[in-house]
């Protein structure tokens, strides 16, 4: 029944109420860093890992330090500190054991703490309604990670699409950033095709 | 070097401690606010579903595995004081629950609806929500307004009132409602389908007819309760 | 019976049934005689003769210069009458020696002696090949002698003999087989022990049983001490592609970038050993070939002996004229020869035959966008996207194109046959390849 | 730089959204109706206005390299003075705009101009800063809104506009705000490849 | 040069190769429109002559729309090309029979101008424009989009099965036939379960012979270019002989729905597993889904292992749609969905260049 209901949780993170295309969260890396593949890829992969780490230390602080202590107005302030003290964190410990890994992660690193998307899954851990009730801390976990593989999975679809209309005819005044958004809008409407799913 | 630490540890201190500081005040500030907004909001549901009813108290039953909440309602007219009681309705519609307030009378009949909650598709299922408005945007910048205090209910909610919860209600595909379908409908205790969202309408169905069956079994152990609080 | 083949390629109407099994004739000599110093690979010949100077036929008019480069005599005896530029197949304003005729010929109509080629060591023989200034007859006009010394460090396993001639239209390789089996097999044991091997390969189409069944019946009759085995293949364009044709007979691949050598084989056309043979036994010089002339606008198409140096004009005169108004004239094949702006063009030892196109059967000049349909990925035989490669190309972003493996294209041209925007693919990534080399080299 | 300059450059030269093309979240997933942008835009540029004043009143006092969780801390703050605001005195406009409250502290418009602005200049022009680039979000963002909410509800501040006629749906929906955008920015390109001309 | 009257300047000089296998783009759009003929024709036969007049404004629409916006952006305009025509048809293929003229014509608008010429027209957009029109109206006008199904009359054979099933009340009646073969399957047995019609009562009349017969041949509902498979199959037909189709996409489209739903309906212990995927296969969009739309050459992979594993995606998504999502026929958004993918796909499934290792 737990597996089932993280499963529920991961897919509609993943496809229905992706962050990107549905919820439209993340946009500013989902356009800046959709020019090339590789990029794409290591954004991706940065933001799954900082998304999961997120929801698990903000969901952590949210129920032991600011409930308990009837503080829940600042959950804002506590988490983007939390999440860029993260990063900075993340990005020393990758600097350290890994420098390849840090080489192809490191520069999307210092991005991620002002992606709406990663502070975004952290609020939406701690909001009762979403998805049908209170999540736990496994459950904020997997939805953080759902988010993170729904944001690279657009981010990656959209790094493909934008590789080939580099050589395509697109009217001038609309190359660049609106083709872009013209795009996003279809593959949104694309995925439209997964609302009011039930698993 | 360390004096730099030590000057930057004091500066992060004190900024978070004038921005705690700072906020604690604006919470206790808009904090009553918040809550009486929140009170509010539940009153003026519980006002709009049991029209005319003084609000009891709120009672909590234990009913199957969920706990079920439902206030009382009492109206004072003639010799007798007349019971409506209010409740919680919750089903999962075409995406995620649609959560109904629906008013009672003792016998199940309707006294109206509210949907609090929905995320049903726009133009199709979130159409419960959808209300004839008076005004158009160009009689209004004219002056041409109507002269009505307050927005008229939406008709999918306004169509439940009169129905009987206690038995089935039947869903017909009649197009949108309107006042002269009440009585036809009413004959044969249906309501009129949404165009296209015949799941939502179910959902919303089926949940008044769940809550109203749960109603009643809360009802029960209630007197049974007082019954031998009683003795 | 599955015939052996390779994957990917294209089955265009053969278009051989115009020329198809006419006998050889001889086309007469032409008066005057235009002969490129340059009619292969390489650098072109250093002429050694001067305007005015009195030449025998076959003489030596010019000297190969340098290692890949091969020599050139005089087609017809007569006089020379100027070296100058003229527009031949290769190039707008190639050096050519005009001859006009006049003398008697020793050569024609008089079968020569055999040479013991037997008793000659092999570089003797490749002396021999090199002197009669023997090139790849087939169309690339590699200089022979230079395929077949290989570098030391190169095994060679197989001597493979391309007699497949998938190109539509032509019949000489076909008509060679028919009319020579005996001189072609001959010639093929003188390239086997120039190789110093003794495994041949002889790749035939299986659109060519005649060609099949008479060198099978004179392979019988010979039983060389060689090993030659003569295998049918599918009919397929490209299946004449050296890479193609090596990797259908012995299923090794040639390395991306490499020869065929890099897959221990050499490969020959018939026509070239056809040539050898008569370079090395009877000690002629390369200077008169056998083509095909057809297309549906000349009036007798057939396969004809040709002088080269002739002019196209009068090689089409020759076969009777044009029957139609010309759409496009052809040196070579339809998928890889080469479109003539001028009937003045002699025929070159590469020259396979003339082909005249009229209106319907030309592939029209303007070309549509890419509707990436794929079809010329299902063809391409090297395993490329031409689509993908071509849209980059277009769009001139050559940066982005050496992933895609630009130099592995054969230029066999079935994408460009197949493309339904009619898009010249093919010359697009020649183009690439171009310019890719210069960028390189700077 | 004139004072005027100063304000007016983020109204068109430097418009946040359509020229240096940041702060799209909230652009996008709130435009769906013209009040929910006008409150949208006050609340940004309320945050706006006062994290400059605060980042260009300490500058001197901060150190460089702590000074992002500095300037972080300022926003969140007046972030969350927004959103107990809103919350306390706007319900029905708090749950509108929804998660995209909280979401100010990372819009990279008001990051962007403490860092690049307010971090190097006093306060006046700090605050006119903050009102011009407000402003030419709030702009961007309610012409944006003014065609989702026409088109996509028959809607104009909550009143039908044309009775009897079908909206599209699909403008109150992801798509029609990438749609929408698009078309603009368009525009915007247009003009700019004309005036350059 | 001495001989200028041998000097011959009529010849066509063009690069190698000189002759062409005859296809032209030109001639495979007709074909692909001779080919949607037969599903046309019978169209306007079942449902009148709404259904011919949509068909005739969305080709309509589509080519006006095309012309104009190569006026405006001074690009050559190829009417000819016949791809417009294709866009305009089979979008009015994918929408209801019933469905108004305007909403069609604002579709086949953004078909044409948003998802095929913004992107640089023919041979450059990425998503199916049909497809892409089709979803824009369904995200827009949901109501005309699931809603407007033509109304039989009682020689319908939906109306005749809903007939035969025992103790059937008014309203069931009018919920099994006013719905799509798959829109009856999808919400007829929880609706009717209801009105006390047990389930099994529900897929006796879906999954009867008759019915299955009927999907065949299409004497049923649905959107206006879908009902007849008989029909889309013998274009198709011509397609797949002509080689402008390769089997690649169909076949693997079409078997993974096959091999999913039996397995899906024979896990479950359904007892019709075996007419289950028979009318999965044979209603909804599926075929005409399957053999011209998924095959757009535009927005499929080029290379055949690709377009297998485009087909497959296509299947999957379109069972998982039909299974779980909230509509009940997922093939055009399965086949929109893969299309973002193929630029992924192109570049990661490529051939093996001849003389490599590795592909």
């Amino acid at each position: 029944m737990e597996i089932k209901a993280l499963f529920v949780i991961l897919i509609s993170t993943i496809f229905i109420n992706n962050y990107v295309l549905s919820q439209m969260l993340g946009l500013c890396p989902f356009l800046g860093v959709s020019r090339k593949l590789d990029s794409a890829l290591g954004m991706g992969l940065a933001v799954i890992f900082v998304m999961v780490m997120a929801s698990f230390f903000t969901f952590l602080i949210y129920k032991y330090v600011l409930i308990p202590f009837d503080i829940a107005y600042l959950r804002t302030i506590a988490f983007i500190l939390v999440i860029a003290g993260l990063v900075q964190f993340v990005e020393m410990v990758i600097e350290n054991i890994s420098p390849v890994l840090y080489h192809s992660l490191g520069i999307f690193l210092p991005l991620i703490t002002t992606n709406c998307a990663v502070l975004g899954v952290a609020v939406l851990n701690t909001e009762a309604g979403f998805l049908n009730g209170n999540l736990g801390l496994l459950k904020a976990v997997v939805q953080g990670l759902g988010a993170g593989l729904g944001f690279t999975l657009a981010l990656l679809l959209m790094a493909g699409i934008r590789e080939r209309l580099e050589i395509a005819d697109i009217p001038e005044n609309l190359k660049g950033l609106p083709i872009t958004f013209i795009t996003a809008g279809l593959m949104a409407m694309a995925f439209l095709g997964f609302s009011g799913m039930k698993i | 070097m360390n004096a730099s630490i030590l000057r930057s540890t004091l500066i992060l201190g004190l900024t978070s401690f004038i921005a705690t500081f700072a906020l604690s005040h604006i919470k206790a500030i808009t904090y009553p606010v918040i809550q009486k907004q929140e009170r509010q909001k539940q009153e003026n549901a519980l006002a709009l579903v049991l029209p005319g009813y003084t609000i009891g108290e709120e009672r909590t039953a234990a009913v199957g595995r969920a706990n079920f909440t439902y206030w009382t309602g009492q109206k004072a007219g003639g010799n007798t004081t007349a019971k409506a009681y209010a409740f919680i309705a919750e089903k999962p519609g075409y995406s995620g629950a649609i959560r109904t307030m629906v008013g009672v009378d003792e016998k199940g009949t309707v006294l109206g609806i509210s949907i609090i909650r929905q995320s049903e598709t726009p133009g199709l299922g979130a159409r419960v929500l959808e209300a004839a408005s008076r005004n158009t945007f160009f009689q209004v910048v004219t002056g041409r307004a109507h002269e009505t205090g307050e927005e008229p209910s939406p008709w999918f909610q306004e169509q439940f009132r009169g129905v009987n919860a206690a038995a089935k209600i039947a869903i017909f595909k009649k197009g949108d409602w309107n006042e002269t379908m009440r009585d036809e409908l009413l004959l044969k205790n249906g309501v009129s389908a949404i165009t296209g969202a015949t799941i939502t309408t179910k959902a919303v169905k089926d949940s008044i007819e769940v809550g109203m069956a749960t109603l009643r079994i809360a009802l029960e152990e209630h007197a049974k309760a007082q019954e031998a609080a009683g003795k | 019976m599955a015939f052996t083949t390779f994957s990917g390629g294209i089955h265009p109407p053969e278009n051989k049934r115009l020329s198809e099994g006419k006998a050889f004739s001889n086309l007469s000599v032409p008066q005057l005689c235009y002969i490129p110093l340059q009619q292969h690979v390489g650098k072109p010949a250093r002429p050694i003769v001067e305007a005015g100077e009195i030449v025998r036929e076959g003489q030596l008019i010019g000297l190969a210069d340098g290692y890949i480069s091969a020599n050139v005599h005089a087609s017809v005896p007569g006089k020379i009458v100027e070296i100058t530029e003229h527009p031949t197949v290769y190039s707008k304003r190639g050096m050519c020696v005009v001859i006009e005729a006049q003398g008697s010929f020793p050569t024609s109509g008089r079968p020569l002696e055999s040479a013991d080629w037997g008793s000659m060591s092999n570089l003797e023989l490749l002396n021999r090949v090199a002197e009669a200034g023997v090139v790849g007859l087939g169309g690339a006009a590699f200089p022979t002698q230079v395929k077949l010394h290989p570098p030391r460090n190169r095994q060679i396993e197989a001597l493979i003999i391309n007699g497949s001639e998938c190109e539509p239209y032509l019949t000489v390789d076909d008509m060679l087989m028919q009319t020579f089996p005996g001189e072609i097999i001959e010639g093929v044991c003188i390239a086997l022990k120039i190789l110093g091997i003794s495994t041949a390969y002889i790749g035939v189409e299986n659109n060519k049983l005649h060609a099949i069944a008479s060198l099978k019946k004179k392979l019988a009759e010979i039983k060389p001490s060689e090993n030659i085995i003569i295998v049918a293949l599918k009919t397929k364009y490209p299946q004449g592609a050296e890479k193609q044709l090596v990797y259908s007979l012995t299923r090794r691949e040639v390395p991306s970038g490499g020869l065929p050598m890099d897959a221990a084989t050499v490969v020959q056309n018939v026509g070239t050993i056809f040539a050898i043979r008569e370079a090395v036994a009877l000690g002629k010089p390369l200077f008169e070939r056998y083509i095909t002339v057809t297309g549906p606008c000349v009036k007798n198409p057939g396969n004809y002996k040709v002088r080269l140096g002739s002019r196209v004009s009068d090689v089409i005169e020759e076969c009777g004229g044009l029957v139609a108004e010309p759409a496009k004239i052809i040196m070579g094949g339809p998928m890889c020869g080469t479109a003539l702006d001028s009937m003045d063009i002699p025929v070159v030892k590469g020259t396979s035959g003339i082909l005249v196109l009229g209106k319907e059967e030309a592939r029209p000049v303007d070309y549509l966008p890419c509707i990436r349909c794929g079809r010329c990925v299902a063809v391409c035989p090297a395993g490329l996207v031409p689509c993908d490669m071509v849209n980059t190309i277009e769009k001139g972003r050559l940066d982005l194109v050496e992933p895609s493996h630009p130099f592995d294209c054969i230029m066999c041209g079935s994408c460009a046959y197949v493309c339904p925007s009619r898009r010249p693919l093919n010359h697009f990534i020649k183009l690439a390849q171009e310019k890719l080399r210069r960028r390189q080299k700077e | 730089m004139s004072y005027y300059r100063v304000f007016a450059k983020g109204i068109w030269e430097k418009n946040p959204i359509l020229i240096l093309g940041i702060g799209m979240c909230p652009t996008l997933a709130v435009s769906t109706s013209v009040s929910n942008a006008l409150w949208m835009t006050l609340a940004a540029t309320f945050v706006l206005i006062f994290s400059n004043i605060f980042v260009s009143l300490i500058k001197s006092v901060v150190p460089s390299h702590i000074r992002i969780p500095i300037f972080i801390a300022i926003i969140a703050t007046f972030v969350i003075i927004v959103e107990l605001t809103l919350k306390a005195f706007q319900p029905d406009i708090y749950k509108a705009l929804g998660i995209f409250i909280p979401l100010i502290v990372v819009n990279c418009i008001i990051l962007g101009r403490a860092e690049e602005f307010a971090s190097k200049n006093t306060v006046l022009p700090s605050v006119l800063d903050g009102l011009g680039m407000g402003l030419g979000f709030g702009l961007t963002l309610t012409v944006l809104a003014f065609f989702r909410e026409i088109l996509g509800s028959n809607r104009l501040f909550g009143y039908t506009l044309i009775p009897g006629m079908e909206p599209a749906t699909i403008m109150t929906l992801a798509p029609g705000a990438f749609f929408t955008l698009a078309i603009m920015l368009w525009g915007m390109n247009a003009l700019k490849s004309r005036k350059r001309r | 040069m001495q001989d200028d009257k041998k000097a011959a300047p009529g010849l066509l000089l063009s690069s190698a190769p000189h002759i062409h296998a005859g296809q032209s783009l030109k001639s495979i759009m007709w074909l692909v429109v001779l080919a949607l003929a037969p599903a046309a024709a019978y169209s306007v036969y079942l449902f009148g002559l709404n259904a011919l007049m949509l068909i005739a404004v969305s080709v309509a629409v589509c080519v006006a729309a095309e012309a104009a916006f190569c006026f405006l952006m001074k690009k050559p305009f190829a009417i000819t090309d016949g791809s417009a025509v294709i866009t305009g048809v089979l979008l009015a293929f994918n929408v209801p029979p019933d469905a108004p003229l305007w909403m069609l014509g604002i579709g086949a608008a953004f078909s044409v101008i948003v998802a095929k010429q913004l992107f640089g027209g023919i041979g450059f957009n990425i998503f199916n424009p049909a497809l892409a029109g089709r979803a824009l109206l369904m995200a827009s006008w949901p109501v005309h989009m699931t809603t407007t199904w033509h109304r039989f009359g009682p020689t319908n054979v939906l109306s005749q099965a809903a007939s035969n099933v025992a103790g059937l009340p008014e309203q069931a009646y009018d919920i099994i036939t006013q719905a799509t073969p798959l829109g009856a399957l999808k919400e007829g047995p929880k609706l009717l379960a209801d009105l006390g019609v047990a389930p099994n009562a529900v897929y006796r009349t879906l999954f009867s012979p008759e019915m299955l017969k009927s999907l065949f041949m299409g004497n049923i509902g649905g959107c206006i270019g879908e009902t007849s498979a008989l029909l889309l199959l013998a274009g198709a037909l011509l397609l797949l002989y002509k080689r402008i189709v390769s089997w690649h996409i169909p076949a693997t489209y079409i078997g993974t729905v096959a091999i999913i739903m039996f397995a899906y309906y024979s896990l479950t212990g359904f007892a019709y597993a075996a007419e289950a995927t028979l009318f999965h296969l044979l209603s909804g969009g599926l075929v005409l889904g399957a053999f011209f739309m998924a095959t757009d050459m535009v927005t499929s992979p080029v290379t055949p292992r690709g377009m297998i594993l485009f087909g497959a995606g296509c299947g999957v998504l379109t069972c998982v749609i039909r299974l779980w999502g909230g509509y009940p026929e997922g093939v055009s958004y399965s086949i929109l969905l893969m299309n973002s993918t193929v630029p992924l796909i192109d570049r990661f499934i490529r051939p093996k260049v001849f003389g490599t290792k590795h592909a």
